[in-house]
C-alpha cells in the first residue's frame, strides 16, 4: 500500500513521457498527482491513531550489508506526506499554463513528490540517504531550466549547499551503522540499541553531521542564504514545493532522528540551537522587513518560520532526561510539527500568491511598484490577505495554533529564549502588514489599471490551501491528534 | 729444487700479460694478431703443465691444448683475410683510424 | 737439476722474444722474433712430457702461423711503414693493466692449493691422445674440423679481390 | 440555555460568511443580514440577563478543543453577571450603530464589505465577553485588533488611513504580546488556561506573592495595549482616518471596553497580588493616562480626535475606579460610558456627514440648522462632563467616592480631570453648534464666503433615530446605579461579598459644582469672550505646547522603534548579503583559486617531472656517447679492466 503510494507518481511521470501532446501529458501529471493522494487518503483511512509505526513493508535489497527496503508511516510522517500529496497536486494544477519543455517540467515534478514521500516514510538510513539525494535533483533541474535571470547561480548554489550537508550526514550514518550491533542500516532498530549512547565522542560527532545536513536544509541562521536565491530565481511551482515541503525535511529529520539517535548531545546543545533559532526568528524578520523582492521576503518569511518550529524542536531536546518537563516537550514537539504543516500549506499559498501576480501579470515582484491593488483584485487581496494573516499568526487561522503551541511548550523548558521568541512575534507581523500596506493599500496605481483577477486555474490552486487555513486554526483537533499520538510515544520512549 | 707447476704457471702468466699488453697498446691490426697468439700459448702451457701435474691420467690437456692449437691456426687465417680486406678498403691497418663503428 | 736449468732456459726463450714481439718498432722483426718464443713454448711441453702437442705446436704455431703473418705483414705496407708510429695513445694505460692483471693472475694462480697429483703420463701419448679424440672429445674433435673448413672458405671470400 | 449562549456569538460571525460570501446579493446588499443577526444576539442576551437577574447559575459550557499528551484543553463559554452586562452593552450599542452606520456608509463602493467587517467584529467581540479561558479570550482579543485594522482601513485609498490601520495594529500587538506573556506564565504554572481552575490556584495560594504580581502586570500589559493606555496609546487618535460609527462602535464603546473588561474578568488575579501593588499600578496608570488625554484633548482641533482623547480619558477613569478597588464603580462607569461616549461620536458623525470636514474651527451655528444632532450631542456631552440626572455622573461619583476611600491623591488627580473633561466638551460644543457659522451657506454665491462652500442639513432619520435612542439611554442609564434606589447595579455586578462603599453626598456635591466649574470657563472663553483663547494658551506656555505635540509620544516611537526596526533590518539585510552571502561566494571564489592552483601545479611540477626524466635520459646518453669511441683497442681496455675488477672482487670476499 505504502509502495503504490510511492512509486505511483513516479511511474505516472514516465508514463507521460511517451506522450506529445501538452494535453494528454498534463492530464497524466495530475492524474497520477490525484490518484496518489487518493491512496494516501486510504492510508489516512486505514491509520490507526495509536498505532504507533505502521503499514510497514520491507523487502531486503543488499542483505550483506544489512540494507532493506524498509518503509512506514506513524502520526509524524503522515501529516507531511499528505502535505506532500496536497501540495504537489496543488503545484501541477498551477502549472498549466507552462509552455516550455511541459513534459520533462511535469516528469520533474513527479519524481520530485515521489522523492519527497520517500524521505518521509523511509525507515532505512540508506533508502532515506538515496530519497534525500534524488529530491535534490529535480529541484536543481526546475530552479536552473525554468528559473529566473541568476537561475545557474542559485541552482548551483542550492545544490552544493545541501551536497555538502548530506556529505555530513553520511558520515553520522556510518558512525551509527558501524557501531550498530548486527550492523544494520534498520532506523528502528538503531533507536532501540542507541549505539552510539555510550561513546560520547562519536555521538557528538554524528550528532553535528546530522544537524549539519538538516541545518543547511531547515534553513537554520548562517546556512540560510541559499534559500532567497534559490526561491527568487525558482519557477511558482518549484517555489511552492521548495519552500513547502523541502524546508520541512531539515525539521523532520531533526524531530525524526537527531532527537531520537543522540538524545544526550542534543540536550547538551539544545541552548545553542535555541539562540540559532531565535537568531532565525528575529532575523529572518528584519532582514524580511527590508526586501523590495516579494519573493525574497516570503523566503526570509520561511527563514523566521522555521526558526519558530527549531524553538520547539531544542525545547523539546532541551527537555530530555528531566521527567516533569514531558508534558512541555510534548507540547512543544506538538507545536513544531504542526507549525511544519501549517508552514507549509500557508507558505505555499504565498509562493502561489506571488506566482499569480507575477507570471502572468505585472512580471514584476518590487513590493514598491505596487500599489492600491486592494481595488483593482478583490478576491486575490482577500485571499493574500487571509495567507499573510495566517502566516503572522492570527487566531482563528492555523499559524495561531501552531505558534501558540510551540509558546506554550518551550516556555515551560525555557522561559527566557520563549520570550525573546515574542518579540518575534511583533516583528513578524509589522514586517506583513507593512507588506499588506505597500501592495493592497494606498490610492490605485495607475500602472496596473487592467490587471485581471484570478483565474479558475489559480483559483483551484488556492482556495483549498486557504479553506484548510481557516479549518485548522478553528478546530485542529483533527490534524492534531495524529500528531500528538505520535509524539507522545516519541517523548515517552525518549525517557 | 724440483720444476714445479708453480713454476709453469708463472711462466704462461708472464707470457699472457705481454700478450696483453701487446694487444692494448699496437696500433697494428697483425701486431694485436701476433699478441692474441701469445696469450694462446699462455694457455697451452698451463693446459699442458696442469695435465702433467693435476690429471696425468688422461690427456684431456693436451687434447684441449691441440683444439686450441686448430683454432688458433684458423683464427689467424680469417684474422688477416680480415686485415687485408681492410687494408684494401680503407688502405690503412691502423686500428685507432678504424672507428667506422663510432656511434 | 738439469730440469730446472733448462726450464729456466726455455721460459727465457719463450719471454725475451715474447717482449721483442710485443714492442720492437719493426714489424717484421716482431713478427720474425714471434718465431722462436713459439720454439720455447715447445720445449716446455717436451718438459712437460707432451711430445705429441709439441710437435703440432711446431707445425701449425712455427710454421704456419708465423709464415702467414709475415706474409699479410708484407702484403700491407708493414715492412715499409716502420717509420710510422707503432703504439696507439694508451700505451701507458695497456701497460700498467696488462702489468696488474698479471700480477693479478700470479697472485691468483700461485695461491691456489692446486690438488698435485702424482702419476706418469702415458708411454706414448699420441696413440692415447689419438684415441682420447675418437672416443671422449669425438664431438670437440668433429665440431673443430668444421671450424677449420668454415675459416678455410671465409678467409679465402675475404681476401679474395672481387674481378 | 447553554445552546443560546453559544447562539450569541455564532450568529454574526454566521452574517459575516454570508455577507463575505454572497454580498451584493443579500437583502440590502448584506446590512440587514448583520443588523438582523446582532438584534437576535441583543434579544438572546437580553433573554440570559433576565435569567441570571433573576438568580438563576451562571452558564458554564466547555468542548475539548485540543488533547495535548494526555490532558485535553477544555475551552468553553460562561455567562455571569459581568458577561450578561457586557453582553448587553455590545449588542444594544453594536445594533444602534449598525443602524446608523446604514446610512453614514450609503453609497460607499464596498458597501457590504463594511457589514461583513462589522458582523466579524462583533462576533469577536463576543467571543471575547464570554470566554471563559484566556486562550478565547486571547483569540476574541486578537481578532477584535483585526477588525479594527480591517475597518480602520476601509478606506484604503487615503494613504493615511493605511498607515494609521497598520500602527494600530502594531501597537495592540506589542501589547498582545506582554498578554500572551501571562497566559503562558499561567500555563506554565498551572498546566490550564480556565479561569475556574487560575482563580481557585489564586485562592488557594498555589500562584501567590511576586509571580503573581508579574502576571498581572503582564496581562495588563495587553490591557494597555488594547484600551489605549499611556505608553500604547497612539494608535486610538489615528484611528480616527476610520469612518465614523467604525469609530464609535470600536474606538469608543466595545472594543477599548476589552482591556478594562479584561482587568475587571481577572480582578482576582489584580486582588490578591501582595498588598494590591497590581491594583494600585492599574490605579496610577489609568490616572496619568486620563489627566494627560484630557489636556491634549483641549487643544484638539478636529472633532473626532477630540472624542478619540476623550476616550482614553474615560477609559483611564475606568482603570483609575478598578485599580482603587471600586470593581462595581469601573464596570458601571464602562457601560455608561459605552452609551454617552457612541452617542457623542455617532452626533459627530452626521456632523461630519453634514459638513464634509472634521475640523471644528470651520464649524459653528450648527444647532438651529442641526437640531436633532444638537440636542443629542448636549445630552452626551452633559452626560460626559458628569452633570446629575444623566448617567455620567452616577458612574463618575462612585468612582470618586471609591478613590477618595482608598487612594485620595487619585482622588484630586480625578478631580483635576473632570474639570479638564467638561471644559474641553463645553468647547468643543461651543465652537460646533453655537456661535456664529464659520461657513458660508452653498446658495450665496461664495465671493465672500471665507468658510468651505457648504449646505449642512439635518441626518436622515436613520440615523438621528439611533441618536435619540442612545440619548434616552445616556440619559436614563444612570438610575440603574443610583444609591437611593438601592444601587441595584452594585447588587448585581459585585466582586466577592463586601457591598460597594456607600453613596458620599459631599463628593457628589464637590464632583458637580467641579464640573459645572469646567463648563462656566469653557462658556467664559467661547461664549461670551471674557479671554481670548490664545491668551490662555500662552498662559500655560509649556504645557500646551507639550499637549499639542501630544507629550512628544509620536516622534519618540517614530524616532526609537519605527526608524530603528527599519535601520535594523536595513543593516541586517546588508549584513546578510554581503557578509554570510559574501562568506559563502568567499568559499567559491577560494576553492576556484584552489582549482586553478592544482592546475599550475599540476602542469608545472608533475609534468616537470616526467620531462626532467626524459631530459635527464638524454643528457646521460648525450654524455655516454663519447665512450663509444669505435675504436677496438678502447673495448679491449675496458674488457682487461673488467676481468681486474673482478678477480678483486673474487679475491676480496
Amino acid at each position: 500500500m505504502l509502495s503504490l503510494m510511492l512509486f505511483l507518481p513516479l511511474a505516472g511521470g514516465i508514463f507521460l513521457l511517451f506522450f506529445r501532446n501538452p494535453r494528454a501529458i498534463r492530464g497524466i501529471a495530475l492524474g497520477a498527482s490525484l490518484l496518489s493522494l487518493y491512496v494516501s487518503i486510504v492510508v489516512l483511512g486505514r491509520f490507526d491513531l495509536h498505532g504507533g509505526m505502521q503499514l510497514l513493508e520491507s523487502y531486503s535489497w543488499i542483505p550483506a550489508v544489512g540494507i532493506a527496503y524498509r518503509v512506514g508511516i506513524d502520526g509524524l510522517s503522515l501529516p507531511l506526506v499528505l502535505l506532500t500529496q496536497l501540495l504537489s497536486a496543488v503545484s501541477i494544477v498551477y502549472s498549466w499554463r507552462v509552455d516550455m519543455r511541459l513534459k520533462e517540467y511535469m516528469f520533474l515534478l513527479l519524481l520530485l513528490q515521489t522523492a519527497m514521500l520517500g524521505v518521509f516514510a523511509a525507515l532505512d538510513f540508506f533508502l532515506f540517504y538515496i530519497f534525500w539525494e534524488v529530491t535534490l535533483v529535480p529541484m536543481y533541474f526546475l530552479i536552473g531550466i525554468w528559473g529566473g535571470p541568476r537561475k545557474e547561480y542559485a541552482a548551483i548554489k542550492f545544490f552544493l549547499f545541501t551536497l555538502i550537508g548530506s556529505l555530513a550526514m553520511l558520515v553520522g550514518i556510518l558512525l551509527l551503522y558501524f557501531n550498530a550491533a548486527p550492523r544494520t542500516f534498520d532506523v528502528l532498530s538503531l533507536i532501540q540499541q542507541q549505539p552510539l549512547a555510550g561513546q560520547l565522542r562519536l555521538a557528538t560527532i554524528a550528532f553535528w553531521g546530522f544537524f549539519l545536513s538538516f541545518a543547511i536544509k531547515v534553513p537554520m541562521w548562517p546556512f540560510h542564504t541559499w534559500l532567497p536565491d534559490a526561491h527568487v530565481e525558482a519557477p511558482t511551482a518549484g517555489s511552492v514545493i521548495l519552500a513547502g515541503i523541502l524546508l520541512k525535511l531539515g525539521t523532520y529529520g531533526f524531530v525524526r532522528y537527531s532527537l531520537t539517535l543522540f538524545p544526550q548531545v542534543f540536550q547538551q546543545y539544545a541552548s545553542l540551537i535555541a539562540i540559532l533559532a531565535l537568531l532565525g526568528i528575529i532575523y529572518g524578520a528584519l532582514v524580511a522587513m527590508a526586501q523590495t523582492d516579494l519573493k525574497k521576503l516570503v523566503a526570509y518569511s520561511s527563514v523566521n518560520h522555521m526558526g519558530y518550529v527549531m524553538l520547539g524542536v531544542s525545547a523539546a531536546a532541551f527537555a530530555y532526561g528531566k521527567p516533569d518537563l514531558a508534558p512541555a516537550a510534548t507540547t512543544a514537539l506538538n507545536g513544531a510539527v504542526f507549525e511544519m504543516i501549517a508552514h507549509g500549506v500557508i507558505t505555499g499559498a504565498l509562493f502561489l500568491i506571488v506566482g499569480v501576480i507575477y507570471d502572468y501579470r505585472a512580471h514584476t515582484r518590487g513590493v514598491d511598484e505596487f500599489g492600491g491593488l486592494g481595488a483593482i483584485l478583490p478576491v486575490y487581496s482577500g485571499i493574500t490577505m487571509v495567507a499573510m494573516l495566517a502566516s503572522l499568526g492570527l487566531p482563528a487561522l492555523m499559524g495561531f495554533v501552531a505558534e501558540f503551541l510551540i509558546f506554550l511548550g518551550s516556555f515551560g523548558v525555557f522561559p527566557g529564549f520563549a520570550a525573546t521568541g515574542l518579540l518575534g512575534i511583533i516583528i513578524t507581523a509589522a514586517m506583513f502588514l507593512w507588506t499588506i500596506q505597500r501592495i493592497f493599500l494606498g490610492p490605485a496605481n495607475p500602472r496596473w489599471k487592467g490587471l485581471a483577477d484570478m483565474d479558475t486555474r489559480e483559483l483551484v490552486a488556492l482556495v483549498p490551501l486557504t479553506v484548510l487555513m481557516v479549518i485548522f486554526g478553528v478546530y485542529p483537533r483533527p490534524l492534531l491528534d495524529i500528531i500528538n499520538a505520535a509524539m507522545t510515544t516519541l517523548v515517552a520512549a525518549l525517557r | 729444487m724440483q720444476v714445479g707447476l708453480n713454476h709453469y704457471l708463472a711462466v704462461s702468466a708472464l707470457l699472457f700479460g705481454l700478450g696483453l699488453y701487446g694487444i692494448l697498446t699496437r696500433r697494428n691490426a697483425v701486431a694485436i694478431l701476433m699478441g692474441i697468439e701469445l696469450m694462446l700459448n699462455a694457455a697451452n702451457i698451463n693446459l699442458v703443465a696442469f695435465n702433467r701435474y693435476v690429471a696425468p691420467g688422461a690427456l684431456a690437456g693436451h687434447v684441449f691444448a691441440l683444439i686450441i692449437i686448430t683454432l688458433a691456426a684458423c683464427e689467424a687465417a680469417v684474422g688477416l683475410a680480415l686485415v687485408l680486406a681492410v687494408y684494401r678498403n680503407l688502405e690503412t691497418i691502423h686500428v685507432d683510424e678504424i672507428n667506422v663503428m663510432k656511434w | 737439476m738439469g730440469e730446472l736449468a733448462a726450464f729456466i732456459i726455455l721460459a727465457i726463450v719463450t719471454l725475451l722474444p715474447a717482449v721483442v714481439v710485443v714492442t720492437s718498432r719493426n714489424l717484421v722483426r716482431a713478427a720474425m722474433s714471434l718465431i722462436p718464443s713459439f720454439l720455447g713454448v715447445t720445449g716446455l711441453f717436451v718438459l712437460l712430457q707432451a711430445e705429441f702437442v709439441a710437435g703440432i705446436q711446431i707445425l701449425i704455431y712455427a710454421g704456419a702461423i708465423a709464415v702467414l703473418i709475415l706474409f699479410v705483414i708484407m702484403l700491407t705496407q708493414g715492412g715499409t711503414g716502420t717509420a710510422l708510429r707503432q703504439v696507439n695513445e694508451q700505451q701507458l694505460v695497456g701497460g700498467l693493466v696488462a702489468g696488474a692483471l698479471t700480477i693479478a693472475l700470479l697472485g691468483l694462480l700461485l695461491r691456489t692449493p692446486w690438488p698435485l697429483v702424482a702419476g706418469t703420463l702415458p708411454r706414448s701419448n699420441v696413440a692415447a691422445v689419438g684415441g682420447a679424440f675418437l672416443t671422449n672429445f669425438i664431438l670437440a674433435f668433429e665440431i673443430s674440423s668444421l671450424v677449420l673448413l668454415v675459416s678455410l672458405v671465409g678467409a679465402l671470400v675475404i681476401a679474395r679481390r672481387e674481378q | 440555555m447553554t445552546a443560546l449562549a453559544w447562539l450569541i456569538p455564532l450568529l454574526p460571525f454566521l452574517a459575516f460568511g454570508l455577507i463575505v460570501f454572497f454580498g451584493r446579493r443579500l437583502p440590502g446588499q448584506g446590512a440587514s443580514v448583520a443588523i438582523g443577526a446582532l438584534l437576535a444576539a441583543a434579544v438572546f442576551s437580553l433573554l440570559l440577563f433576565f435569567r441570571l437577574l433573576g438568580g438563576a447559575e451562571p452558564i458554564r459550557s466547555t468542548i475539548n478543543w485540543l488533547v495535548l499528551g494526555q490532558q485535553p484543553l477544555a475551552l468553553g463559554i460562561q455567562v455571569d453577571a459581568l458577561t450578561a452586562v457586557m453582553l448587553l452593552v455590545v449588542t444594544v450599542v453594536g445594533s444602534m450603530i449598525f443602524i446608523y452606520s446604514v446610512g453614514y456608509m450609503h453609497g460607499d463602493p464596498r458597501y457590504p464589505r463594511f457589514f461583513a467587517y462589522l458582523s466579524l467584529f462583533a462576533a469577536s467581540m463576543l467571543l471575547l465577553v464570554l470566554a471563559d479561558n484566556f486562550l478565547f479570550l486571547y483569540v476574541g482579543w486578537e481578532l477584535v485588533g483585526l477588525c479594527s485594522y480591517l475597518l480602520i482601513g476601509f478606506w484604503f485609498e487615503r494613504p493615511a488611513a493605511a498607515r494609521a490601520s497598520l500602527k494600530a495594529f502594531i501597537t495592540t500587538r506589542v501589547g498582545d504580546v506582554f498578554f500572551f506573556a501571562g497566559i503562558l506564565l499561567v500555563f506554565f504554572n498551572l498546566g490550564t488556561l480556565g479561569f475556574g481552575q487560575t482563580f481557585e490556584a489564586v485562592e488557594s495560594g498555589h500562584l501567590s506573592g511576586g509571580l503573581l504580581t508579574g502576571i498581572a502586570l503582564l496581562l495588563f500589559g495587553g490591557a494597555i495595549g488594547k484600551s489605549a493606555q499611556v505608553p500604547l496609546h497612539v494608535w486610538l487618535p489615528d484611528a480616527m482616518e476610520g469612518p465614523t460609527p467604525v469609530s464609535a462602535l470600536i474606538h469608543a464603546a466595545t472594543m477599548v471596553a476589552a482591556g478594562v473588561y479584561m482587568v475587571a474578568r481577572l480582578f482576582l488575579i489584580f486582588f490578591s497580588s501582595p498588598d494590591h501593588t497590581a491594583l494600585a499600578v492599574v490605579a496610577w496608570i489609568g490616572g496619568i493616562s486620563a489627566f494627560m488625554a484630557a489636556t491634549i484633548a483641549v487643544v484638539q482641533d478636529d472633532i473626532k480626535r477630540v472624542m478619540a482623547y476623550s476616550t482614553i480619558s474615560q477609559l483611564g477613569y475606568m482603570m483609575l475606579g478598578l485599580g482603587v478597588l471600586g470593581y462595581t464603580a469601573g464596570v458601571f462607569h464602562l457601560m455608561t460610558h459605552a452609551f454617552f461616549k457612541a452617542l457623542l461620536f455617532l452626533g459627530a458623525g452626521s456632523v461630519i456627514h453634514a459638513m464634509h470636514t472634521n475640523d471644528i474651527k470651520q464649524m459653528g451655528g450648527l444647532a438651529k440648522v442641526m437640531p436633532s444632532t444638537y440636542w443629542t450631542m448636549l445630552i452626551g456631552s452633559l452626560a460626559l462632563a458628569g452633570i446629575f440626572p444623566f448617567a455620567g455622573f452616577w458612574s463618575k461619583d462612585e468612582i470618586l467616592t471609591e478613590a477618595w476611600h482608598n487612594n485620595p491623591p487619585l482622588f484630586y488627580v480625578g478631580l483635576v480631570t473632570s474639570f479638564i473633561t467638561a471644559f474641553y466638551v463645553m468647547r468643543m460644543m461651543f465652537y460646533t453648534f453655537l456661535g456664529e457659522p464659520r461657513w458660508a451657506p452653498a446658495h450665496e454665491s461664495s465671493g465672500h464666503g471665507q468658510g468651505t462652500v457648504v449646505h449642512p442639513h439635518e441626518s436622515p432619520r436613520v440615523m438621528t433615530g439611533p441618536l435619540w435612542f442612545l440619548a434616552f439611554f445616556a440619559a436614563f442609564i444612570g438610575f440603574v446605579g443610583a444609591p437611593f434606589l438601592g444601587s441595584p447595579f452594585g447588587r448585581f455586578v459585585r466582586f466577592g461579598e463586601e457591598a460597594a462603599v456607600p453613596f458620599d453626598l459631599r463628593i457628589a456635591v464637590i464632583s458637580t459644582a467641579v464640573a459645572l466649574a469646567g463648563m462656566g470657563v469653557a462658556a467664559a472663553l467661547y461664549r461670551w469672550r471674557w479671554l481670548s483663547p490664545a491668551a490662555v494658551r500662552r498662559a500655560f506656555q509649556p504645557f500646551s505646547t507639550w499637549a499639542e505635540r501630544k507629550y512628544y509620544f509620536d516622534d519618540l516611537y517614530g524616532w526609537t522603534v519605527v526608524r530603528g526596526t527599519v535601520w535594523a533590518s536595513r543593516v541586517l539585510r546588508v549584513f546578510d548579503i554581503y557578509v554570510i552571502d559574501g562568506f559563502v561566494n568567499l568559499i567559491g571564489v577560494v576553492f576556484v583559486g584552489l582549482t586553478r592552483l592544482y592546475r599550475v601545479f599540476d602542469l608545472y611540477v608533475v609534468d616537470g617531472l616526467v620531462n626532467l626524466i626524459g631530459w635527464g635520459t638524454k643528457a646521460l646518453g648525450g654524455v655516454l656517447r663519447f665512450v663509444q669511441t669505435g675504436r677496438a683497442e678502447n673495448y679491449l681496455l675496458v674488457i682487461a679492466i673488467g676481468v681486474i675488477l673482478l678477480i678483486i672482487g673474487g679475491l676480496v670476499r
